[in-house]
């Protein structure tokens, strides 16, 4: 079980701050992979990769970064702040 | 050890800066920068968004204080930054560094804003007559932490 | 229209700093250096006295300023400075910049810094225990200065 | 007639703030040739040429500036403000 947050344009395109999910996903990439396969509005919500960052446990990680014994992923756009 | 507020109520930028320097036992020199929610280019801005995520952010805010006072021979650094709802001419955010040497203080003060701005998470609305509008991270931004990557 | 002060009161820099951010209207960065007087390496230092060279420390100081304003994109500066007998932790002077980009505000408020350093008529003196000693001017703030004189 | 004035340790070897002089001195190294002749004091205070700066009418200067028409000139140490 992990929980997945969500933060700035991307959670308003998901509809939700946050969830809870179940997955075998191993890698942060393939937890998108996951996500887009749901339904259209997470396809459209992660289409531009790119411009998607993630965390893992509230630390900035690439997408290659693994999920074993991961409590926490977030999905947010850029930071804006300063 | 630096200090770090994440708070949405207002505060007085005036007073943060006699806070912090009035600390200060051996360190003459004290920089600040302050950031203030300015107007949109087409000047109808009538409130800014932040939004942040509980938790990384004191953890991301905490990292960036401490790896400045790594790099720089730095007395005390400081960092408050608000989210939730700002009007014009608000004060959004403001760090502060102190040290023996002015340059280490300036130095440390830009360090904390360019990775602040693209490492901390933070995302600012716009909200004009037109509706409201995510605030796009800038490459310039992105580019400002290349320097710091090639020794400090 | 950078505005500078030269006096020998003691100020408030965080009253300073809101009165300087509080006149931006549209410069979202604005940035400070304040100097404190810190005790000498061998911890006796019971007062600091700073000698001036009125009339021509003005013109100096407005030079340095304007300056600034040519160089970078500064919506405002701000030079305070004191001079007379002044001890441990009191103020003794103050830059501020504004700027809509934090960039220029931090490269000028630098800028302002170096070049007061070593082209505006300041001497100071310590007084300790062991009597009065001019303060001598180190290279390293001469060298400070090459740097702006290769484009800014 | 041109005003002298002197700053910080100089003023205090030279014994005195300002004094008002007659000069046919060209430059302003002219015009330290002059001052250092006139006594052991002067030429003590003006012994060390690489540690004074000048200013002409209230204007740094480099010592070949020519004195033509200045009313005020003034020698100092390095500055050491900040």
């Amino acid at each position: 079980m992990i929980e997945l947050r969500y933060f700035a344009w991307l959670r308003e395109r998901v509809g939700t701050g946050h969830e809870t999910v179940e997955t075998e996903a191993a890698t942060v990439a393939d937890l998108i992979e996951e996500l887009k396969a749901r339904d259209e509005g997470y396809a459209f919500a992660f289409s531009d990769t790119g411009a998607i960052r993630a965390a893992v446990d509230q630390e900035l990680v690439a997408f290659d970064a693994p999920l074993a014994g991961a409590r926490e992923v977030a999905f947010f756009p850029p930071m804006t702040g300063g | 050890m630096p200090e770090i507020i994440v708070q949405a109520e207002t505060f007085d930028m005036g007073a943060m800066l006699n806070r912090f320097a009035g600390r200060q036992v051996n360190a003459g020199a004290v920089v600040s920068f302050s950031g203030i929610v300015r107007d949109v280019a087409t000047g109808d801005l009538n409130a800014m968004e932040i939004e942040h995520y509980p938790g990384m952010t004191e953890r991301a805010l905490a990292k960036i204080a401490d790896e400045a006072m790594d790099r720089w021979s730095l007395a005390d650094a400081f960092i408050l930054h608000r989210h939730g709802r700002m009007g014009p001419g608000e004060t959004i955010m403001m760090v502060a560094t102190a040290s023996r040497h002015r340059a280490d203080a300036f130095a440390a003060a830009e360090f904390l804003m360019d990775y602040l701005k693209s490492r901390a998470p933070f995302w600012k609305k716009e909200l004009t007559s037109d509706g409201a509008a995510w605030v796009e991270a800038r490459d310039e931004d992105e580019d400002a932490l290349s320097r710091w990557q090639s020794g400090g």
